[in-house]
């Protein structure tokens, strides 16, 4: 019988790079999107990337597991009001420009 | 503030007095007919299709073949033709009605000089084609007379020259 | 027989769904950054957040693996989806960017992924000598009445702060140019 | 072979026989509630209801079930055919997993997670996004209308409905539902927590999509909401997901507020099961005496009235928590 | 060997998950065996009222829907860090916890405050600015 | 692909004519901003029969039975209005008896028109008993209408000069039970429907019509009596026996729909009384007219006849030119003025709002379309 | 007009049989009223007569989820692209009953100079079952159901009710 350590979701390895490419997939959809809310998907991504590592470390090195819990807690928080704020920006962008290209956005001046 | 509760309390009761029909009702007996499981039994004056009264006394129809009521009809759609039995009696030798284009006024029934027609009760008339909704008076009549257990009426010939003797196919009785 | 049998052990049925929430979570990723519909990025997006609940409680932590589901899913989700309707055109394709642009991202994704890939390969990881095994969610209600009861107060704040200036921001478009 | 009894013996087993047990109730469930939802309006309404089809129709729902399942699925042809398709399978996936954490009495419960009530909560927010997939997918203005207005409304009615069962659980303590139920030992909440109750059904029929708040299908003004361009079975599995909603919504107000399993001497489930088809009929009443809200008045209804009283009933359970 | 308790959880709702997921395909499948199929030239065409459809479907929702998912989305979070804070709540912090309490959701009260203010729940056609 | 401008297109979506609100075959053509309406166009024909072109094809009698098809609902009162108009134009005295029949039936079936319209409003609404209830009170008024006039619904009862069939003592005791029965219920709609808190928001203030818009639109019926104008032609043109009873016409003072639909239901109260009224004072003597002709042939001339109806004011215009068949008969329609303000009223309104003004209206298409 | 329907991938006796059993006794018809028959419709589904003991009484307001279309009225020239259009878009298997003489033949309103009317709903669409009348009284509607039934299944309680007394 293989012990727990040998699991492979029972390492931190494996969180991490999982974490690590959710973090690559993020970072593409950022570059490669010209939709400003596939941007924002994209920015989610990562903040999830994030919040995965956080909980890894967490999990597996720590000392007290609660408190990683909370910070992941603030991180949705967080994670939340900068939607909001995103979307009402994408929103209001929209209606100035009506589009959400990307490139027609770097237009808004003043 | 005060209005805010208010409003609250009062929409609060008025949904409790809806309820409270509902479930008085809820509870009273249904009002429903079982209409294939009882038969339903028509308001006197009720109008189905039209149809022969039968005339007890003589043990057949009135109907002197006056094409009255067909001439009356909105809609034209009765087809009378008479036959002379003697010299002055005309019976129809064919009386079909073609009732899906019927509107039940009753203009037929009032205009009929004989008071030959009446409407029938006839209420479950759902077919499967077009030529379903058609009556044949008179074989309904006799329908109706080997009911009563009278003589039937013999559908007339047809005088010779006119040809056909028989009246066209399905029809209903 | 027998290794059907260890498959539908806890373990192999742990291992096995394992398998499956990391499938999920690259799998939406990859829809929410690459499909051409918006809305496929918001279901896509919808699907890996499902997914990473799920690492979530092979980390141990139900709680937050359930949060992240109503927050991200639920809420954050559903507000996207509205941003979308809000500006009607976006669920339209855009015409995608000049290849070249995408192999540049693919490229830039991929660099930054090997090298953290690489450094995290260096690192040993140590944990901490004394852990506490306490996992409960009282604790971290504790925790936010206590030590983080600065934090707990001022995220309320944040919260109000952001929404009015969402409400604003949204709110203010077309007429106050 | 002893491992495959071992495995019986845990988990595995108890999955299965979860999963077969939960597939029959949902079906008998759903079966037994159209059913009675079709018998109840008919005596509200002075008339018998399905009576010709079995005894008092009582196998009605299973024709229609078969009808369904023999029906044509049309696909229209300019739907986003994987979402469309997909969507009336998400809607299933809640549902489902709810009955895993409900206990039917005490010993009757799948798994009795220490995270039961969020379970519930979280998965729910999968039903609002397939009920978006299906309106948004099916390309149709009526269906549109009807998947934005749904999931505004629930989306309103999340806010509400999760602060209320709040205060039961204030008093609890725990996120186990077997622990709820077991705090009701000396009386049920519905005593010391009238308001949530009231609170909790209004937010639990506005949940569920039922009148008077049935907006997203509102016949009168969006056809069928937004399932109208769903056929067959693909509609039956909505309307499924729908009936099986509302026993769920049901049993949470039974353990929150009426007791749970609690009552003498039937077994538990027996009471378990008479509460919420209590409930049912409740949210039943509602729908066949009710006329429909606007829909901004039940937005605003829910921000204005539900969630404020549902914050003072938190806030107050609190403080005499606090001077007890 | 020991799985965490979690896991075996996360085993169930995984299962069940598969299983409402086949559950709901079956009929789907065995419809599609055993329906007849019709034909027609509007078949295929999305249903309105029985009118040939003018336009496309995707509606401009109003301004207002997307206020109220972020108004949800912050009372969602609220709501996040409350279902903690209930456990512990009573747990020998005497007053404190419910005055922290009031106090968070005081502040977040501010927002509805604010947003009933501002005339968020009156729908009017056109909300100043829309 | 998207192009700037391309989504600036207007958002229209149908309603109807296959809608079940829209009470047959209307379809309103909406344009939409968001969730509100910003042009909403009745498109009608949908069920248009060519009534007036068969009247030209018709003898009087012949013509007769359609006037039970235009207005389906209240065909007694379009029975009545038609054969007062030839009446008029060929100088028939209808006997006492028979004008009391045609009142008290007509009356009967006023209700019943009204029964129908709150029963299928509140479907509108989303309501689904109160429909359920209303048509269990309609059933009791069908079956005393069957008794005399031999059909449920479309009508074809008067004739030039009376009536064909009199009406008998059961008729009368069921009359009044029935009287008393609905007097019952009121008590029941009013809990379950007036004072409903849900059915006050959705119908205050809602589809306000001015009385200048009345004016304006040449509404007529509930309608107008909604917005406080107390126009009603039982009492302003009086015709047949109403002088001699007691009645009040009701009206409302906001014009909303909540006004529009307490109107009918006072005013089923009203017919109520004048129902009882002539039961009470029935003459006896004969049913019909002693010399009517077997063919109605008036001499050249026109007539107006107008008559109350339960959607408002239904005029018959008849030209003759002294022939058996009319030359032309033109049909003024209640629920064609009526419509005609929807336009107007249902801008800046919830999709919502529309079903409930769009109900209140109380529409019959075919009267529309003729 | 003949219905075109595509066979089923599967086609078993026993099961087809069991299908149209429950086809027979769940026609959903479609919330679709023309004209006055229209009335008749409703006060069909009502208390009195109440359809709904058939199983026929959930009215669906969308196509795609009724089996039947109950033609209830007279059919337009303007309205006959729309039936049609909504009985194409119902899902096979689907019926269609018309209901009262204008749907059957164009009724009260057929005459020679008739311009507006189509002369009959099988004229468009094919009809399984008609029900004569102006309008049918619901008593008519429920046989017109039955005979549908009948039909159907080939079999029915049709005659089973034909000699109740
Ligand atoms: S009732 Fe009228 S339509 Fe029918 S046959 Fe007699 S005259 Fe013709
Ligand atoms: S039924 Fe009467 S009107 Fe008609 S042909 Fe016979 S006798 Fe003449
Ligand atoms: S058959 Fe008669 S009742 Fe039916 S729609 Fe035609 S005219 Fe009206």
């Amino acid at each position: 019988m293989e012990s727990a350590r040998m699991l492979v979701f029972n390492q931190l390895e494996t969180y991490l790079y999982l974490a690590l490419m959710l973090f690559a997939i993020g970072l593409y959809g950022v570059l490669a999107r010209r939709n400003l809310i596939a941007v924002l998907i994209s920015v989610e991504l990562i903040l999830n990337a994030a919040s995965i590592n956080f909980m890894a470390f967490n999990r597996f090195l720590a000392p007290t597991p609660a408190v990683g819990q909370v910070i992941t807690l603030f991180i949705m928080a967080v994670a939340a009001a900068e939607a909001a704020i995103a979307l009402s920006i994408i929103v209001a962008v929209y209606r100035k420009l009506r589009s959400v290209n990307i490139e027609q956005a770097t237009e808004l001046r003043g | 503030m005060v209005t805010y509760f208010k409003e609250i309390l009062t929409g609060f009761y008025s949904l409790l007095a809806g309820m409270a029909v509902t479930i008085k009702y809820f509870v009273k007996p249904i009002v429903t007919v079982q209409y294939p499981r009882q038969k339903l039994s028509m308001s006197p004056a009720y109008r189905g299709h039209t149809e022969f009264v039968l005339d007890l006394e003589t043990g057949t129809h009135r109907c002197i073949a006056c094409e009255m009521c067909a001439r009356i009809c909105p809609s034209q759609l009765i087809t009378v033709e008479g036959v002379k039995i003697d010299p002055k009696k005309k019976v129809p030798r064919k009386y079909v009605i073609e009732y899906q284009y019927c509107s039940l006024c009753g203009l037929c029934v009032e205009s009929c000089p004989t008071k030959a027609l009446k409407f029938s009760e006839e209420y479950r008339l759902a077919g499967f084609s077009r030529e379903d909704c058609v009556v044949d008076l008179l074989a309904r009549l006799q329908a109706q007379q080997q009911r009563a257990g009278l003589a039937v009426t013999p559908r007339p010939e047809a005088r010779r020259e006119e040809g056909e003797a028989k009246p066209e196919g399905e029809v209903k009785g | 027989m027998n290794w059907l049998i260890s498959l539908i052990t806890p373990v192999g049925l742990a291992s096995g769904a394992f398998i499956m929430v990391v499938a999920m979570t690259l799998l939406g990723a990859l829809i929410a950054v690459a499909a051409r519909n918006i809305f496929h990025n918001v279901l896509g997006l919808a699907l890996c957040l499902i997914g990473v609940a799920g690492l979530f409680l092979y980390l141990n932590s139900p709680f937050v693996a359930l949060m992240e589901i109503l927050i991200y899913v639920g809420a954050i989700c559903i507000a996207i989806c509205f941003a979308i309707m809000l500006s009607a055109p976006m669920y339209l394709p855009l015409p995608p960017r000049h290849p070249l642009k995408i192999l540049g991202a693919l490229a830039g994704a991929g660099l930054v992924f090997a090298f953290l890939a690489l450094l995290t390969k260096k690192t040993t990881w140590a944990a901490a000598s004394v852990r506490s095994d306490d996992w409960s969610i009282t604790t971290i209600g504790h925790y936010l009445l206590t030590d983080y009861v600065l934090i707990f107060e001022v995220i309320s704040l944040l919260l109000v702060v952001a929404m009015l200036g969402a409400v604003v921001t949204a709110r203010g478009g077309r007429g106050s140019s | 072979m002893d491992n495959l009894v071992r495995i019986l013996g845990t988990d595995l087993g108890r999955m299965l026989a979860g999963l077969i047990g939960v597939i029959a109730l949902v079906s008998v469930n759903a079966l037994f509630l159209i059913w009675m939802e079709r018998k109840v309006a008919a005596h509200m309404q002075l008339r018998p209801g399905p009576m010709e089809v079995g005894w008092h129709g009582a196998i009605q729902t299973i024709a229609d079930a078969l009808k369904l399942m023999g029906k044509e699925l049309i696909t229209p042809a300019e739907v986003d055919r994987s979402v469309y398709l997909l969507a009336p399978i998400v809607v299933f996936l809640p549902v489902l997993l709810s009955f895993l954490v409900i206990p039917f009495s005490q010993t009757l419960v799948i798994r009795d997670m220490n995270v039961g009530v969020l379970l519930i909560l979280a998965f729910a927010a999968l039903t609002v996004l397939a009920i978006l997939m299906a309106g948004w997918a099916s390309n149709n203005k009526y269906a549109v209308f009807g998947s934005i207005r749904s999931v505004a409304q629930n989306v309103a009615y999340e806010i509400p409905l999760l602060i209320t069962v709040m205060s039961p659980i204030l008093m609890v303590g725990s996120y186990r539902l077997t622990d709820i139920v077991a705090a009701q030992e000396k009386f049920w909440f519905i005593v010391s927590q009238p308001l949530a109750f009231i609170l909790y059904i209004t937010c639990a029929t506005a949940e569920t999509n039922r009148a008077p708040f049935d907006l997203p299908e509102a016949e009168s003004e969006l056809v069928a909401g937004f399932h109208t361009e769903y056929s067959g079975m693909r509609f039956g599995l909505f309307f499924l997901a729908e009936y099986t909603n509302m026993f769920i919504v049901a049993a949470l107000a039974t353990i929150f507020f009426l007791g749970g399993w609690r009552g003498p001497v039937l077994p538990g489930w027996v009471w378990f099961l008479l509460k919420v088809y209590a409930i049912i009929f409740l949210i039943m009443w509602f729908r066949w005496t009710f006329p429909r809200v606007r829909f901004d008045q039940l937005i605003t209804f829910a921000w204005k009235i539900l969630i404020p009283l549902a914050f003072a009933n938190l806030l107050l359970t609190a403080l005499v928590m606090k001077l007890m | 060997m020991e799985i965490p308790e979690a896991l075996r959880d996360f085993s169930y709702v995984l299962v069940f998950l598969v299983a409402a997921g086949l559950f709901a395909l079956g009929p789907l499948i065995i419809a599609h065996l055993i329906a007849p199929r019709s034909f027609g030239a509007a078949r295929d065409e999305i249903y309105e009222c029985g009118m040939p459809i003018l336009g496309g479907a995707w509606i401009q929702v109003a301004v207002i829907y997307y206020l109220f998912a972020l108004l949800f989305l912050a009372f969602d979070v609220d709501v996040l860090f409350l279902f903690p804070v209930l456990l512990a709540y009573g747990k020998g912090y005497v007053w404190r916890d419910f005055i922290e309490i009031v106090i968070f959701i005081g502040i977040l009260s501010l927002v509805i405050v604010y947003a009933w203010g501002r005339g968020v729940f009156t729908w009017k056609r056109k909300p100043e600015n829309l | 692909m998207h192009e700037p401008g391309q989504e600036e297109k207007t958002y229209v979506l149908n309603f109807g004519p296959q809608h079940p609100s829209t009470h047959g075959v209307l379809r309103v053509e909406l344009q939409m901003e968001g969730e509100f309406i910003t042009k909403a166009a009745p498109d009608i024909g949908y069920g248009h029969r060519g009534h007036e072109h068969m009247a030209e094809n018709r003898n009087y009698q012949q013509f007769l039975p359609n006037m039970g098809r235009v207005d389906y609902l209240h065909a007694l009162a379009y029975n009545q209005g038609y054969c007062m108009a030839v009446e008029k134009l060929t100088g028939l005295e209808v006997p006492e008896r028979a004008e009391f029949i045609r009142v008290i039936t007509a009356e009967l079936n006023r209700i019943a028109s009204h029964l129908l319209w709150v029963g299928a409003y509140l479907l509108d609404l989303g309501a689904f008993t109160p429909f359920l209830y209303c048509f269990d009170d309609r059933e009791n008024i069908l079956d005393l209408l069957d008794r005399v006039t031999g059909s449920r619904l479309t009508y074809c009862y008067y004739r030039f000069g009376g009536v064909p069939k009199d009406i008998d003592d059961e008729f009368m005791a069921g009359c009044r039970a029935f009287i008393t029965r609905l007097r019952g219920r009121f008590k029941d709609y009013d809990d379950l429907v007036t004072k409903n808190i849900i059915f006050i928001k959705r119908t205050r203030d809602i589809g306000v019509i001015s009385k200048e818009q009345c004016v304006r639109y040449g509404l007529t019926g509930p309608m107008v009596r909604g917005s406080g104008i107390p126009y009603d032609i039982r009492k302003s043109e009086p015709y047949s026996v109403y002088p001699r009873f007691d009645f009040e016409i009701p009206i409302g003072e906001r014009g909303d729909i909540m006004d529009r639909y307490l109107v009918r239901i006072r005013e089923m109260a009203q017919s109520l009384r004048i129902i009882e009224q002539a039961l009470d004072k029935l003459p006896d003597g004969p049913i019909m007219a002693e010399k009517v002709p077997k063919r109605i042939k008036p001499a050249a001339g026109e007539v107006y006849q107008a008559v109350e109806t339960a959607r408002g004011e239904f005029g018959c215009y008849i030209v003759s030119e002294g022939d058996i068949k009319p030359y032309r008969i033109k049909l003024r329609v209640p629920s064609f003025g009526n419509l005609s303000i929807l336009p107007e009223i249902a801008v800046d309104t919830l999709v919502a709002d529309l079903v409930a003004i769009l109900g209140s209206i109380d529409v019959v298409v075919p009267e529309i379309d003729r | 007009m003949e219905t075109k329907t595509g066979e089923p991938l599967i086609k078993i006796g026993l099961l087809e049989e069991a299908l149209n059993l429950a086809r027979a006794n769940s026609l959903w018809p479609m919330t679709f009223g023309l004209a006055c028959c229209a009335i008749e419709m409703m006060a069909a589904g009502a208390a009195r007569f109440d359809l709904d003991r058939f199983g026929a009484g959930v009215f669906r307001p969308s196509p795609r989820q009724s089996d039947l279309m109950i033609v209830a009225g007279t059919i337009s020239k303007k309205m006959a692209p729309a039936v049609v259009r909504l009985w194409e878009q119902m899902p096979a298997p689907k019926w269609v009953i018309a209901m009262g003489n204008c749907a059957i033949s164009g009724g009260p309103f057929y005459y020679p100079t008739q311009y507006a009317i189509v002369p009959g709903a099988d004229l468009i669409i094919p009809v399984d079952v008609y029900v004569p009348g102006c309008p049918p009284r619901p008593e008519g509607l429920i046989e017109g159901i039955l005979h549908l039934e009948e039909k159907i299944t080939k079999r029915g309680r049709l005659r089973k009710f034909r000699d109740v007394k």
